[in-house]
């Protein structure tokens, strides 16, 4: 298992500079100047070069790219933001931890709503409950998660006031005890993880009913039922573990679809994530924030990806030993 | 079934959204003044819509940044409402020289720095040498142009030596904030925008710099040893990051908010329908602000522009540079287009009134502003469509687009992209212009492309932004035939007439001859139309109506914080929570 | 009395019905065996005894199970929580296909410990001593290991005992081995048998033996059930149907059974197997008999007791 | 002609998504042509009005009739989705056949090059190429086919692999037929189903990734506007101005409803084996 692991780093690493490189080409070569943005009528002329020494953009690309890949590589150094000057790899780290917050917990959600739902149906297959289900998730599955946050926005946070609006703290966290704490970070982010969460239970859910249905038909379920096990131990135990395999071969794929849905919700919410930092870099052209933050997302997906297969190999004894076969 | 799932939610939306939320009585106070003594404490709660790029008062650009910094730091003086005269700070006084090349200040002995360490003429020294230093390029740099040298003559006295008189030396002298030096002495100055500074700054001002949650908050303190004795009166000041306009806007109903700076024009005549009518809490508060939008015509040919660019012949004349746009190089074309416009009616829909409608170049803040010296260009299609007869535009093919030579009067209005304003209103120019046969297509630009590349090769027809304007008028970088190469002057006018005019205006030193020099030159901007002005916005800013002691002028928000103050009976949740 | 007792049981999906009217029942210590062609709902009467089959299935009838204390309970009628307590403990099934009866992602020491646990909540050591034992009982040597390995890790025969074991985990009274040796080469189902019949007598088991072989019926079974097309040709004692088989399919088996024994050409029953789903009117096997009369194509065939302990259900029966 | 009215009647919810998707095409097509008002005729004086009989969804900031837009805005958005789908099939199958056909060396760098294409989060490198540009129409239908046609050459190429080891290939091999001949007679027509399912669910995946990005603000220019921009325009005031936020939504919602409608129909009907379950 541990020689597998150290292969499919090994393996992921050119993925990484090759997506890296890429987006390096992308915003180097793409036209306009961040620098640009900092400038007024009321400046020297002189300020432009100023800028664009500091942000070392005078350089042939290729040296600028060697440069930055040295810095990268061998100290761990993506520069300094040309908007605020900080560290970006410091403020991409941090960035992150809202995004973890927010994903982990979206799907969390999206986990429990998808399978608990579609055991329902399962059960009830083709019965009024797996109907309406069924419709439900179609509708969810279809819904832009842009669409469903500003409509829970608009509904329960501005026109209702149920839930804070923005952010994933209250002002007065730091006053608050513990469990006052833990009650703040639910109730900021119950929204949040809605929005994000119910799109993804949708796919959750085809692939658990379509799981379920085919344990539940299945001979093992039949022979488990003979033998008098209960009915809870057959769902949860005996149907759920096997309909959870091609879940979590899902789950790797769904990993960037998190990514991609959290930076649109980032920006709906205000919450101080991954996405909205790559937003507004974008917008502002703030190269080395770009780099960093894009160089984080892929590593973030990668190593969700293998996390996946190895839960996966975990979970299903057929895989591993093919696996082990392998290796 | 499926169908009437979705009926029902559709329903259940459109029934949450159309009804009302409860009517909230009003809490206001009716007492606006209470003569009772000042109590401190209160949190002001300030809602931002972006992180302040640096709180260092050589690196902010933004308008949050300079909110901020302005609390922390102290000027040696600051301006007062007139835009003439001044309130000392941390000078205790100043006098002029006999032959006014000098001014010395005379510096308060009893400031702290926030760490403790006792501030003096040093700090001043050694600011002057930091905001004249080239490779930190503070944006405030021309400023300090006419000063030939700062000298400390001792602890508390500071010496500023100028070039030449000018009725700016004591605003020139004055402007920017003053610097720790036993800080930043070690910074280098290359390496000062990544200076730790930046984000945890130190300053001398009433409120100190406590804890910055990345893009969630930044919080200040009360400062206990400000020497102005028992001020400031809040306990804190939060500046809360919400760059969502709809969020900002509910968190301010909803009191999670208490100072919100530009406002759209539409959220803010709505909080004014309520709080006239006695139902709101939120004071909204409009005073002249620092901007105005406008149209910049391209007077120039790009193509040609670029071809003479490519030749890197320095010795050429200015004059090869120019061969007049095909639309926009003739003064009476613009015109046209100008009169074709109704700014009236763009004014209103895009701003909702808070603005007003501009026709010459002098801001309305500044004391030089003088509407009668512009030249009026009337809003009236029929005259603009003889006038570009004249000039040879008519539709001759009948496709309802006004040609010549066979060229149709086809342009792209480019905008920055994310300004709803701007976009909006380069929608209504492209309608209104399509009334008189001139097809117009807004582009939504990345501000970086549109200043990094576009505006500076002068690559566009017509570009449709805004200004924020300082306290003094300097058009050499738009007009003077010296900045032609410059990013901002984008439009390629040129103008013999101009330069002779803006020289001569810097060289007087009599108020009313440089006066009569600015009318001349809002005359001849105005009749020769390289921009056609839009309209000059007014700031629509809120205020809770627990702050007492709040002045807002056009000088903007934060003029007085150290006063503000709050009652207790009208305490918030939010300052209870604080004080425990 | 008898342990098991079936009462016209009839399973129909919508209005065709699959199985009809069928009756038997099992003395305790006994042994009975179902015969019949693949298809013939073997399966699907095992299914039915333990209340187990789809829902889209409607079932009529009744089967009696006498319970410890002398009652008797009507399994088709009983709620899931008797049949819980029913299912496993007191009847155990051994299901056709081994493999596909064993959930692939669960240990097998867990899936015999599962069948335990509902069982009694004795400590986790006594209950592991007992699945060693129940390991050894049905014959799989190296215990400790197949209780750390997934089904899919043995081989064929294991699979089989491992099933074994599951069923006889709850030490059940009644076991129903539903074609156990089917997918196993000769050697392997000789062996399996045997431990069958061992087992039979060491823990006095009663048992339904599914199988298409009647070698295997007459070797073990006290009582036979010949089963054509969903409807009882023949039932009753195992001597009495293979000395003087009274229905021309029993008889037509029979003849292929003696032929394979004599090493000869056996003579194919004429015609093809009917689908449960489209069955021919009348005594269903009508297509295919050489004693085929008038009646037979009208309508289905009445019981006829020939000794007591021996009925058919023929128009026109071999006397 | 009959043949495809008995494959409509055999699924309900390709019956479904068929009615949707048509009433939604003929809505964006026929729409603006019979509304009385023009997408882009501006009238500001009828700023931000509900919904009212002269205008059935309310207006604008412009005024604008907001009916006549989304029937407009429908246009630009299947336009988008519509190209950017058929350059991924293209791009997909091409790829897809290549690799399963000719195999080896490509096959297994093309693959790769699949691998780490999927693993990007799409959203966040399409933001970033259409950030760093031009907002123009074509280059989203650009990128977002450069980043979409992975799902079609996987399918395509391991149907090429399936295909390629029947008899019904083998023996036109023997017959020495020309390999192209093979690809597009014998091997293309077979992959046809998958092929089409996955393209029509890609369809409904485009519209979504377009929307977002117009909601991001990148994507189609002023004063035209697809779905997506529209309701971008709504959040200036989602509550005040509910009709604009909430119509627009709901229209992409039931076109991509429309869409996975027909998809998961016709995966029913293409192939049973799987459909069932689903």
């Amino acid at each position: 298992m541990v020689s597998y692991v150290i292969k499919r780093i090994a393996e992921s690493i050119p993925t990484i500079i090759i997506g890296i490189t890429l987006t390096f080409l992308v915003i180097h070569l793409s036209p306009g100047d961040p620098g640009s943005r900092f400038m007024d009528p009321s400046q020297p002329s002189e300020y432009r070069e100023i800028l664009q020494n500091r942000f070392g953009l005078n350089d042939a690309l290729h040296i600028q790219y060697i440069k930055w890949l040295k810095q990268v590589l061998f100290h761990f150094d993506f520069g300094n933001s040309f908007y605020n000057g900080k560290p970006a790899s410091g403020m991409v780290f941090s960035a992150l931890r809202p995004t973890m917050l927010l994903a982990i917990c979206s799907l969390i959600f999206a986990l429990i709503v998808g399978i608990f739902l579609g055991i329902i149906a399962a059960v009830y297959r083709d019965a009024l409950p797996d109907r309406i289900l069924t419709a439900k998730m179609m509708f969810f599955f279809s819904t832009p998660s842009f669409w469903l946050g500003i409509m829970l926005l608009g509904i329960f946070s501005i026109k209702l006031g149920w839930f804070p609006a923005s952010h994933l703290t209250s002002l007065y966290h730091d006053q608050l005890n513990w469990s006052g704490r833990f009650a703040d970070y639910v109730h900021h982010l119950i929204l949040p993880v809605i929005t994000l969460g119910l799109p993804l239970s949708a796919t959750f859910y085809r692939y658990i009913r379509t799981g379920m249905i085919e344990a539940l038909e299945s001979e093992y379920i039949l022979a488990s039922r003979a033998r008098g096990l209960s009915v809870s131990k057959l769902l949860f135990h005996y149907s759920l573990k096997n309909s959870l395999i091609p879940l979590i071969s899902v789950l790797g794929i769904t990993i960037p679809a998190l990514l991609s849905g959290a930076l649109v919700v980032e920006v709906i919410f205000s919450l101080p994530g991954l996405g909205r930092t790559m937003v507004s870099a974008v917008f502002s052209r703030d190269y080395p924030i770009i780099l960093a933050a894009s160089t984080l997302a892929f590593v973030t997906v990668i190593v969700g990806n293998l996390l996946a297969d190895v839960i996966y190999s975990m979970v299903d004894p057929r895989i591993r030993i093919k696996t082990q076969g392998v290796l | 079934m499926k169908s009437l799932f979705y009926f029902c939610l559709i329903c259940a939306i459109l029934l949450i959204y159309s009804c009302d939320g409860g009517k909230k009585v009003s809490r206001r106070s009716t007492s606006e003044f209470n003569p009772i003594k000042i109590v401190n404490g209160g949190t002001l709660v300030v809602g931002i819509r972006a992180e302040p790029e640096s709180l260092n008062p050589l690196l902010a650009l933004s308008q949050t940044s300079r909110n901020i910094i302005s609390l922390v730091f102290r000027r040696l003086a600051d301006i007062n409402e007139d835009l003439r005269t001044f309130t000392p700070v941390l000078a205790k006084n100043w006098t002029f020289s006999p032959d006014s090349l000098s001014i010395t200040f005379n510096l308060k002995t009893d400031v702290l720095w926030h760490d403790g360490m006792p501030f003096s003429a040093a700090d001043i020294v050694f600011t002057y040498q930091m905001q004249t230093d080239p490779a930190i390029g503070w944006d405030g740099i021309s400023f300090k142009e006419t000063i030939r040298s700062v000298d400390a003559l001792d602890d508390s006295t500071v010496v500023f030596l100028f070039h030449r008189k000018s009725p700016a030396m004591l605003m020139d002298a004055v402007e920017g904030y003053i610097l720790p030096e036993h800080i930043l002495a070690s910074v280098s100055s290359e390496d000062m925008h990544k200076a730790e500074f930046n984000r945890r700054p130190v300053g001398t001002g009433p409120f100190k710099f406590q804890g910055w949650k990345d893009q969630q908050t930044i919080t200040l303190v009360r400062n206990n040893s400000y020497y102005e004795t028992g001020k400031p009166h809040l306990d804190r000041i939060i500046f809360k990051v919400v760059p969502d306009n709809i969020n900002l806007l509910s968190q301010l109903k909803s009191g999670e908010v208490d100072l919100v700076e530009s406002l759209y024009p539409r959220d803010f005549q709505a909080l004014s329908a309520k709080w006239e009518q006695g139902q709101s809490n939120i004071r909204p508060v409009s005073y002249l602000g620092r901007r105005y939008d406008f149209i910049g015509w391209n007077l120039i040919d790009p193509d040609h522009y670029r071809q003479k660019l490519k030749q890197e012949d320095n010795s050429l004349p200015i004059e090869d540079y120019i061969l007049p746009n095909r639309f926009f190089g003739s003064r009476k074309v613009r015109s046209a287009l100008t009169m074709a416009l109704d700014r009236e009616a763009l004014t209103n829909a895009v701003n909702y009134g808070m603005a007003i409608p501009m026709h010459g170049p002098v801001p309305l803040i500044l004391n030089a502003y003088n509407e009668a010296a512009n030249v009026h260009w009337p809003y009236d299609p029929q005259q603009a469509l003889r006038i570009l007869s004249e000039e040879g535009w008519s539709d001759t093919d009948k496709d309802g687009i006004l040609d010549k030579d066979g060229i149709p009067f086809e342009f792209e209005l480019i905008t920055e992209s994310g300004n709803t304003r701007w976009e909006q209103a380069a929608t209504i120019i492209q309608d209104q212009l399509a009334k008189i046969g001139v097809h117009v297509s807004p582009r939504l630009v990345e501000p970086a492309l549109l200043y990094g590349k576009l505006l500076p090769l002068k690559e566009f027809d017509a570009v449709l932004i805004g200004w924020v304007v300082g306290l003094t008028m300097d058009y050499a970088p738009l007009f003077h035939s010296s900045s032609f190469f410059t990013p901002f002057h984008f439009t390629g006018y040129y103008s013999s007439k101009y330069d002779s005019l803006d020289d001569a205006s810097k060289k007087s030193f009599n108020p009313a001859v440089i006066q009569k020099y600015y009318d001349e030159i809002a005359g001849l901007l105005s009749h020769d139309l390289p921009y056609t002005w839009l309209y000059y916005r007014q700031e629509c800013s809120a205020i809770h109506v627990r702050f007492k002691n709040v002045t807002i002028d056009k000088r903007g928000m934060f003029i007085n914080p150290e006063d503000w103050w709050v009652p207790v009976k009208e305490r918030s949740r939010i300052d209870k929570l604080f004080e425990g | 009395m008898s342990l098991i007792t079936a009462e016209n049981i009839s399973v129909s999906l919508g209005r065709t019905p699959i199985l009809k009217d069928i009756n038997f029942s099992v003395e305790t210590g006994e042994t009975l065996a179902i015969v019949g062609e693949t298809g013939c709902g073997k399966s699907l009467l095992c299914k039915t005894l333990l209340n187990i089959l789809p829902q889209s299935l409607s079932v009529n009838g009744n089967i009696w199970f006498n319970i410890a204390d002398k009652k008797r309970i009507n399994i088709l009628s009983s709620g899931e929580q008797i049949l819980k307590t029913i299912r496993g403990k007191e009847i155990g099934m051994v299901f056709q296909d081994a493999f596909a009866s064993l959930n692939p992602v669960i240990k097998c020491g867990k899936q015999i410990s599962d069948v335990l646990a509902v069982k009694s909540k004795t400590d986790h050591r006594t209950k592991k001593s007992r699945i060693f034992s129940l390991l050894e009982i049905v014959g799989l040597a190296d215990v400790t290991r197949i209780y750390n390995l997934y089904p899919h890790q043995l081989s064929g025969g294991m699979q089989q005992r491992m099933a074994l074991a599951i069923a006889l985990a709850g030490n059940p009274r009644l076991l129903i081995a539903d074609e156990p040796s089917s997918s196993l080469d000769s050697i392997a189902q000789k062996q399996y048998l045997d431990l069958l019949n061992r087992l039979k007598h060491a823990i006095n088991l009663t048992l339904i033996l599914v199988t298409h072989d009647l070698d295997e019926a007459f070797a073990f079974a006290d009582k036979m059930l010949v089963l054509y097309a969903g409807y009882t040709a023949e039932y009753g004692n195992t001597v009495d149907i293979r000395t003087a088989p009274a229905h021309p399919y029993t008889k037509a088996l029979l003849d292929i059974y003696q032929a394979f024994r004599e090493n000869r050409q056996p003579t194919p029953l004429p015609g093809e197997i009917p689908s449960l789903g489209n069955p021919p009117a009348g005594c269903r096997f009508h297509p295919r008999c050489y004693r085929v009369q008038p009646a037979c194509a009208e309508q289905a065939p009445p019981k006829k007791d020939l000794s007591g302990r021996h009925y058919t259900w023929c128009f026109n029966p071999i006397e | 002609m009959k043949g495809l009215i008995n494959i409509l009647h055999s699924d309900r919810s390709l019956q479904l998504g068929v009615i949707i998707i048509s009433v939604i095409c003929l809505f964006s097509i026929l729409g603006p042509l019979l509304s009385p008002y023009h997408y882009n005729t501006q009238n500001l004086s009828e700023s931000f009005q509900r919904p009212s009989w002269s205008h059935p969804l309310g207006t604008d900031f412009f005024g604008r009739d907001l009916l006549t837009r989304l029937m407009y805005g429908g246009r630009i958005t299947l336009t988008v989705a519509f190209s950017a789908t058929l350059f991924a099939v293209i791009i997909g199958t091409i790829v897809g056949l290549a690799s399963g056909f000719i195999g080896g060396w490509l096959d297994r760098i093309l693959m790769r090059l699949v691998d780490i294409l999927l693993g990007f989060p799409k959203l966040f490198v399409i933001l970033l190429l259409v950030g760093m540009g031009y907002t123009s129409l074509g280059l989203v239908v650009t990128f977002l086919a450069l980043f979409s046609w992975m799902e079609i050459a996987r399918i395509v190429r391991s149907d090429v692999w399936v295909a390629k080891e029947q008899l019904y290939v083998k023996s036109a091999e023997a017959l020495g037929l020309r390999r192209r001949r093979i690809i597009f007679r014998h091997i293309l027509p077979n992959i046809t189903g998958p092929l089409i399912v996955s393209t029509v669910l890609l369809i409904s995946s485009l519209i979504l990734i377009e929307s977002s990005l117009s909601f991001l603000g990148l994507g189609v220019q002023p004063p035209n506007a697809s779905w997506g921009t529209i309701l971008n325009e709504g959040r200036v005031d989602p509550v005040g101005a509910w009709w604009i936020s909430v119509f627009s939504g709901i229209i992409i919602v039931t076109c991509v409803i429309g869409f996975n409608l027909i998809g998961d129909g016709l995966r029913n009907i293409l192939d049973p084996k799987t459909g069932k379950k689903t």
